[in-house]
């Protein structure tokens, strides 16, 4: 029943996408579309959410589409289900969102009739079970989200990053088609129920393995293959760039754990261990970027490849600890990756929400034109600073509940058997610590910076609040930030499905606890209750506040600031976007981006100005993708001239083909 | 079949390999065209006599189309080409001679190799014709791919038109032989008009290859 | 009746080290001002301070947000549950279920979250030097304190703080390599989160080198007194969190009597006491050390901290 | 040769008659008109086969493999009539060409699916030679039309290079009838497809062998398979657009079911040695040496043809692969491939005739100045680079994944190559329809029906296959062995 109504959802977001195709340039069809997208989308969530919920059994359909002799097979299992709740919540924020925020598109018939078929296509790689239905939704995904990074296509920059882009998601897309051949077999087995009937041997499951890391990592950002995702994720219109991040890089965690946990087979240990190594590589690498760019949206693209790697290395874990039996932890772990994947979207959401309207209110993505905000948007900024908070993990909310669990599934490594992940799992546990400490540096220099502090240019010191939609959709995910946050209680119960169906346990049922606390593994072990420190820390505040308020002066006087008696007039003489990272790019950035500084200091009595400069490289791009694209380059140039050959070479070539064949036939036999 | 039988066609299709050699001697394009009528004669002859032996009265039709057409009109034409279009006489090779010649034994030895290890079902007449056929067809070849202008391509192109009729008449009982000759017979006169009226001489002032290439299907 | 013995245990304890934080920080001044040959100022001096602060009106930059008038609350209340979650004089308090070790390390995260927030607020240089600076301290001090967490964790099979003492206080618990590198570990990060030298220096207002006082130089009155008593509160919370880890000895037991409660809290400020004096030794034998200079400092805590976690983990199947 | 005027006969007597009284039209518009009609009779005639099975002649005959190719050709044939009608005007304006050119044009392009119609409907090898041979003739005059220095250029090319293929292909031709003489004795049946087929398992494999590699060599060189394919960029950059319509989506075809006839040949034969191979490396070399030459390219339609030869190569390879999903792949991917690159030559017809210019630096910024062209050929783009909802996507899936499953060594190849090739496209893509617009020199008058009409087939197909030509497929796939 509720895989009908997904899958008529599906249907429905095609025929709004073909419908906005015909009337979109009949002016003010935006609002429209996406207030259809939205009560779809809404549909489609209560109705994953209700089949989640109630944990029901898998059901499925077989449409008469796609490979004829196979036909077009729909599954809805737990899994799915939450994953469909995800994209369908990023969609109907974005839709929301967009309902007021598209009124600043100049040319909306761009946009459209291309959003739509993004949706369906993130709905539909869900609902897939089939290698075929998958791999066409996934590429039918990614080329509409391509044509939507192109929106803006006037401007150079973003039609490279959208060929960028478009390459690597078919890079990935041939890297599963490749790990769905080798998993269907010579006879082309391609439904997924036919697959996990036979385990292939080791060495193909390895192969799998390794395909599945490249082409689910590429098109979720893991290390080194996340270059494409900093330059396409912001250079779509903001609601766009939400759900690129929010939910597109949800539905290639969900391919890997498709592929990995359900179709490869039974779980070996040592499987676990890349994904747990490339996770925490990418949450580090993947911050102390974020930390280093100076565009808000880049500096948020950046952070979703460290999330990315967060959830990697969860599930990395959980593979290893289901690949040794233990599915109690595997079931942890994997719980700790979903539900962190789940806030993700939330809070990345909610985050490039804001974005959007602080590059509506001031037209500026350049940290270093923005500041005061606060003072300018002051709902944005409330919505915006709940889902910092979420994102630097900050109990009570629900970024800390996740990175907890993941934390506490660390803590039960030590029980493995295998030396290497004895000694993995501490390594990443620090990789993880670091990522998320400097995770909270980076979002208070976005804060700071962009919100705080006196306005760095007139378009920021004239900004105005956005839209009322816009309003209510980051209004509202930064509520479900702080909900989750309180009451992850819910949360995890409503995963254990979905852990069932995989690792084959669950965590304890958290709905009996007393107080509502959480208890991974025994009370006596750790426990943790967002509800009561949350009333903890709101309670002592406010008695506090009381308390000085009442017994103590309430005068207030405001003067110029004092700053240690240098007041000066001039907004530059903040610090800024760059001077905030410096400490942490001298510390850590040396070794991770190769940052250089050159000082050009005159000496005393020379009149010439000082100059500074500063190198930062992405390693990933000058040692992965440079090389690649340069051999292409090399090759094409080489063969080139062979367009300029004269008819008699032509011919000759002819001949020696001719030759050398018949050369080969005389030595034959 | 009489050992007489099968000495003259041995002989005639021997005929017409040497004188694809002799033709990849030349050096001198009307010499080139007389002995490419040589051929052309030898052709017909070998044709006829197959047509003899066979018994098999179509054959004597392409022959007659082998003397006519490629024995008379074409070499008259060309040398009026050359003539009219006042090309230097001599043939520009890229390969000189000698290389080119031990490359032609090469092809001639491969292509006897060839046949006759695959031609054992078949009947010795037709082993022996095939094989000379085939190296006929390999040395026009060389001949286009080592020779620089137009008409000495034309010829070479030609030459593997005779060693295809030469095989195709060696073929025993072959149906369609005529109209398949007739097809090559105007493939080739429109190669010739090509070279002769055919735009190229109100484009080009010389019909050298080399000039056709020099648009090189994009400028660099 | 229990309930009610657990909530007054609990708000006991709350009270109690709201109560003696500011005593703390005074002791240490003092002790440090005798150990230099100074009078120094008197025990009760930092109470005096608060109070006056409380009565005065407080001065707000033009362009200070709302945020930055609400922040020194957050600050003070974050810290102040963290405080409250450290078994002090007694274990098994009746909300230490609510938080571990963990949850304790992301509170204070938390409040240096607002504070570095508070520090930009205003707009001006000198905010933003001690922001960017305490930045930095921090994403290198939060995972050396996770990694201590982690070995203490290990060792006693749990993040709860009171399984943990509990665990300390066991026969089971030998001389251990891993305790000794965590105490170290522990000890420097506290030094660095507190402020102290020779990572920073509480009593300077020199601009090059300050970095919690930049961040706080805009507040003033109520403001000001809530940060000082939050500060100083951080302060008693690590020497009890490593009094409670370290030297658990003489904790009451859960629902213990009256008296004997009454007595573990002696102890209690025994051990504060001792920890102050011993952390006054140290500020005044060594120097201050450059900034850039401190990530290695942490550096040697988070290794430290990862070298313990890491023989643990692999000590675990031996 | 007697023909009885059923669709067989029609097929063939239509384009015929129609080129012969196309010669006499001067008038370019009735005689346009009457083009389209001829090619309308043409596909009915050609739908009709589909419903009345005929007994296989000595000359004619109609089976599964070349039904559909029957079917494909008439109906592109029309649709590119139903657009050249309207393109060539265009050009006559221009004064590009004149009348006398244009009536030649029409007279040639009946000729020419009267060939392609002859070489697939033949049941005699020899006459599909002739007919393939025709074929080339007819194509050559029409790519030198425009008597530009480069149209010359490109057709002496074309048909130097044309000729010697039928030269070899001829030589393969007489071999296979050697082959056959011992065993089917002499005259016609040594030549009838249906007779060869039955007793070919007792032919001398060592023959076959050498005359395949004759006949691969001899129309691959029409198929264009590198390192055969010099004649197919010029050919495709300088013929009247609709002409290369025809030789991307029917003449490339034709010969390549040529070459299946011949596969079928040595399958059937036990002691030959598998063409598989042979088929594939040539298949493999077209596919990557294409998807490079891809990236330096500036004029469109070179590179479109150059694309072309990349398919060509990929379906190479599928054949050569063999096997059951591989073999359909490579049928489904003929089919679509030619739908698709002929309206993605619709729309370069169209840019040509707006932009007034080939040159792929000249073209800015189509969506934003004609966004149903725009994004026509963006559709057209994204389809013959492999990528959903549209038909290529479905083969090249096959293909990938069979051939995955069984050689990975060899899958890596392909995909590198589908990779570069598709990285290629859509780079001169983007620059195409993105970016600043540059400035039109003509209105654009040709009709958008033909181009999206086959676009319209291709995203069905890749959606959903109908029953009946999936069986087609998976009985000729079954027959390719």
């Amino acid at each position: 029943m509720a895989l009908v109504v997904c899958l008529l959802s599906v249907v429905a977001l095609l025929l709004i996408a073909a419908i906005a195709l015909l009337s979109a340039r009949a002016g003010r069809a935006g609002p429209a579309v996406y207030a259809a997208c939205l009560a779809v989308s809404l549909i489609g969530l209560a109705a994953a959410s209700t089949h989640l919920l109630a944990a029901s059994s898998p059901s499925e359909i077989i449409a008469p589409l796609g490979l004829p002799w196979i036909g077009a097979h729909f599954r809805l299992d737990a899994l799915a289900a939450f994953f469909l709740v995800l994209v369908n919540i990023g969609g109907a924020a974005a839709s929301l969102y967009a309902i007021g925020y598209s009124r600043h598109e100049a040319e909306p018939w761009r946009v459209l009739p291309l959003y739509p078929a993004f949706l369906a296509g993130m709905n539909l790689v869900a609902l897939a079970d089939d290698a075929f239905t998958f791999l066409f939704a996934w590429e039918v995904m990614s080329l509409a989200s391509w044509a939507l990074v192109l929106v803006h296509h006037r401007d150079e920059e973003n039609r490279r990053a959208a060929y960028v882009y478009l390459v690597m998601a078919a890079f990935s897309a041939f890297a599963l088609l490749l790990a769905f051949g080798v998993l269907a077999g010579p006879d082309g087995g391609y439904a997924f129920a036919a697959i996990r009937g036979h385990a292939p041997s080791p060495l193909l499951a390895g192969l799998v393995l390794a395909l599945a890391m490249v082409g689910a990592g590429a098109k979720a950002g893991l290390a080194p293959l996340h270059v494409w995702l900093p330059l396409a994720h912001p250079a779509a219109p903001s609601h766009v760039s939400a759900l690129m991040s929010g939910a597109m890089t949800k539905v290639a965690v969900y391919a890997f754990i498709r592929i990995v946990f359900d179709l490869l087979g039974p779980v070996a240990w040592w499987w676990g261990v890349p994904a747990l190594a490339a996770g925490g590589i990418t949450a580090a690498l993947g911050v102390l970027n974020a930390l280093m760019q100076s565009d808000l949206k880049r500096a948020l693209a950046y952070s979703t490849i460290e999330n990315i790697g967060i959830i990697f290395a969860a599930l990395g874990l959980s593979l290893a600890f289901a690949g040794d039996h233990m599915a109690a932890a595997s079931a942890l772990a994997l719980i700790a990756a979903l539900f962190h994947a789940l806030n993700h979207t939330l809070f990345k959401s909610a985050l490039f929400f804001g974005a959007g309207a602080v590059l509506t209110a001031t037209g500026a993505r350049d940290m270093e034109r923005l500041g005061g905000l606060i003072h300018r948007l002051p709902t944005t900024s409330v919505a915006f600073l709940v889902a910092c908070a979420a994102i630097s993990a900050l109990p009570p909310l629900n970024g800390f509940a996740s990175e907890w669990l993941a934390l506490q599934a660390i803590l039960l490594s030590p029980d493995l058997p295998q030396w290497s992940l004895k000694l993995l799992a501490p390594a990443i546990g620090a990789l993880i610590a670091v990522a998320a400490a400097l995770a909270a540096a980076c979002f208070v220099r976005i804060y700071g910076i962009v919100f705080l502090g006196r306005p760095r240019s007139p378009e920021a010191a004239a900004a105005h609040e956005v839209d009322a939609w816009s309003l209510a959709a980051m209004i509202g995910l930064a509520a479900l930030c702080a909900l989750a946050g309180l009451l992850p209680g819910l949360v995890i119960d409503g995963l254990a499905p979905a852990t069932w169906s995989l690792v084959g346990a669950r965590m304890p049922e958290q709905a009996g606890i007393p107080w509502l606390s959480i208890v991974p593994v025994a009370e006596s072990r750790s426990s943790y209750n967002g509800l009561l420190v949350f009333v903890f820390v709101a309670a002592s505040a406010s008695i506090a506040a009381f308390a000085i308020h009442r017994l103590a002066s309430r005068a207030l006087r405001r003067a110029p600031a004092w700053d240690c008696g240098f007041p000066d007039a001039s907004p530059l003489t903040q610090y800024s976007a760059a001077s905030f990272a410096q400490p942490i790019r001298r510390v850590f950035g040396g070794y991770a981006l190769g940052a250089r500084e050159f000082v050009d200091m005159p000496a005393p009595g020379e009149i010439r100005p000082a100059r500074f400069r500063l190198e930062l490289h992405d390693l990933a791009w000058e040692h992965l993708y440079q090389p690649v694209a340069g051999a292409v380059a090399f090759a094409a140039d080489r063969l080139n001239p062979l367009q300029f050959r004269t008819i008699r070479q032509y011919l000759s070539f002819v001949f020696f083909a001719l030759v050398l064949l018949l050369v080969i036939l005389a030595l034959w036999a | 079949m009489d050992a007489l039988a099968f000495d003259l066609a041995h002989l005639l299709a021997g005929c017409l390999v040497l004188l694809s050699f002799t033709m990849l001697y030349q050096d001198r394009l009307y010499a080139l065209l007389n002995v490419f009528a040589l051929q052309a004669v030898a052709l017909s002859l070998s044709v006829a006599w197959q047509a003899w032996i066979q018994g098999a009265p179509h054959l004597y039709v392409t022959a007659a189309i082998a003397l006519v057409f490629k024995a008379i009109i074409i070499p008259v034409t060309l040398h009026r080409v050359v003539a009219k279009l006042g090309i230097h006489r001599e043939v520009e090779t890229v390969v000189s001679v000698g290389p080119t010649m031990l490359a032609g034994i090469g092809l001639v030895a491969l292509s006897i190799v060839v046949m006759l290890r695959v031609t054992v079902a078949a009947d010795p007449l037709a082993r022996e014709d095939i094989a000379f056929a085939l190296s006929v067809v390999l040395l026009g070849l060389l001949m286009m791919i080592t020779r620089r202008n137009a008409v000495s391509q034309v010829v070479g192109f030609m030459s593997i038109e005779n060693g295809l009729i030469l095989a195709a008449a060696g073929a025993k009982g072959m149906p369609l032989v005529v109209e398949i000759s007739v097809a090559f017979s105007v493939l080739v006169a429109l190669i010739v008009i090509g070279v002769f009226l055919f735009r190229i001489r109100e484009r080009f002032d010389t019909v050298d290859v080399a000039a056709l290439d020099r648009f090189q299907g994009e400028r660099r | 009746m229990g309930l009610i013995a657990d909530f007054a245990a609990q708000g006991a304890q709350m009270l109690l080290v709201l109560a003696l934080a500011p005593g703390l920080t005074g002791l240490v001044r003092k002790a440090k001002a005798r150990l230099l040959r100074r009078r120094g100022p008197p025990l009760l001096q930092p109470y005096r301070d608060l109070i006056r602060l409380t009565r005065k009106e407080v001065v707000l930059a033009e362009n200070a947000s709302w945020l930055f008038r609400i922040i020194p609350y957050m600050i003070f209340a974050g810290t102040w549950v963290a405080a409250a979650l450290v078994p002090t004089f007694a274990r098994g308090l009746l909300f230490s279920w609510s938080a571990d070790l963990i949850a304790i390390v992301a509170l204070l995260g938390s409040a240096r979250f607002f504070l570095t927030l508070a520090g930009m607020d205003v707009g001006t240089s000198f905010g933003g030097v001690g922001s960017s600076r305490e930045a930095m301290i921090a994403t290198l001090a939060e995972p050396a304190m996770i990694m201590i967490v982690f070995t203490l964790a290990l060792l006693a099979g749990s993040t709860q703080l009171s399984v943990v003492a509990g665990f300390m206080l066991s026969p089971a618990i030998g001389l251990r390599v891993s305790l000794g590198l965590a105490l170290i570990a522990l000890i420097m990060v506290a030094i660095a989160e507190n402020g102290r030298i020779p990572i920073d220096n509480p009593a300077t207002h020199l601009e090059l080198t300050m970095v919690h006082e930049a961040m706080v130089l805009e507040y003033s009155g109520r403001h000001l007194a809530v940060i000082e008593l939050a500060s100083s509160l951080k302060l008693l919370l690590y020497v009890s969190l490593i009094a409670c880890v370290f030297a658990p000895w003489g904790l009451a037991p859960l629902r213990a009597h009256f008296v004997a409660q009454l007595g573990a809290a002696a102890i209690y400020v025994g051990k504060l006491a001792v920890g102050g004096v011993l952390l006054a030794v140290f500020e005044t034998t060594i120097a201050k050390m450059r900034v850039f200079r401190v990530p290695d400092f942490l550096g040697v805590a988070l290794m430290l901290g990862l070298l313990g976690a890491l023989l643990l983990f692999v000590s675990r199947s031996l | 040769m007697s023909i009885a005027i059923d669709g067989l006969g029609l097929i063939l007597i239509v384009p015929a008659a129609s080129a012969a009284a196309l010669a006499l039209i001067s008038d370019y518009r009735l005689s346009a008109r009457l083009n389209m009609l001829a090619s309308f009779v043409t596909l009915i005639s050609a739908l009709s086969l589909l419903f009345s099975k005929s007994e296989p002649g000595p000359y004619l005959n109609v089976d599964d493999l070349n039904i559909v190719f029957i079917v494909l050709t008439a109906l592109v044939g029309f649709t590119t009539s139903v657009f050249s009608a309207s393109y060539i005007g265009h050009e006559l304006e221009t004064g590009r060409l004149s009348p006398p050119h244009l009536r030649f044009y029409h007279a040639m392009y009946q000729a020419l699916l009267f060939s392609m119609n002859l070489a697939l409907a033949a049941n005699n090898i020899g006459v599909m030679w002739v007919a393939i041979e025709m074929a080339t003739l007819t194509t050559v005059l029409m790519v030198g039309l425009y008597r530009t220095r480069e149209a010359i250029e490109a057709a002496w090319k074309y048909f130097i290079l044309g000729s010697v293929g039928i030269a070899f292909a001829l030589f393969g031709t007489i071999l296979v009838y050697m082959a056959a003489r011992p065993v089917v004795g002499e005259g016609f049946d040594g030549m009838i497809w249906t007779v060869l087929i039955e007793r070919v398992s007792a032919f001398d494999p060592a023959l076959l062998d050498v005359a395949f590699v004759f006949l691969l060599l001899g129309y691959g060189t029409k198929v264009g398979l590198a390192p055969l394919h010099a004649w197919l960029p010029d050919a495709h950059a300088e013929g009247p657009t609709p002409i290369s319509a025809v030789l991307s989506g029917l003449l490339l075809n034709v010969a390549l079911y040529a070459v299946l006839r011949f596969k079928l040949l040595l399958a059937a034969n036990p002691g030959a040695l598998a063409p598989g191979p042979l088929m594939a490396t040539l298949g493999l070399s077209s596919l990557i040496f294409a998807g490079l030459m891809l990236y330096r390219r500036r004029d469109i339609k070179r590179m479109f043809a150059y694309s072309s030869i990349e398919h060509m190569g990929i379906i190479a390879f599928a054949f050569g692969m063999g096997g059951p999903l591989a073999n359909f792949a490579g049928l489904l991917h003929m089919t679509m491939h030619s739908l698709t690159k002929s309206a993605i030559f619709f729309a370069v017809g169209h840019i040509a005739q707006v932009k007034g210019t080939q040159r792929i630096a000249d073209v800015r910024g189509l969506t934003v100045t004609h966004p149903v062209l725009g994004w026509g050929l963006v559709m057209g783009v994204i389809a013959i680079a492999g990528l959903p909802p549209l038909g290529v996507f479905t083969s090249e899936f096959l293909v990938v994944s069979s051939t995955f499953a069984r050689q990975p060594w060899l899958a890596l190849p392909l995909v590198a190559g589908l990779l570069v090739a598709l990285g290629a496209l859509m780079l001169r893509l983007q620059g195409l329809v993105f970016g600043e617009p540059t400035p039109d020199v003509a209105p654009s008058q040709a009709s958008y029906a033909p181009m999206f009409a086959h676009l319209a087939l291709v995203f069905v197909a890749g959606i959903y296959l109908p029953p009946p030509l999936v069986a087609w497929f998976q009985h000729v796939a079954g027959l390719l062995g």
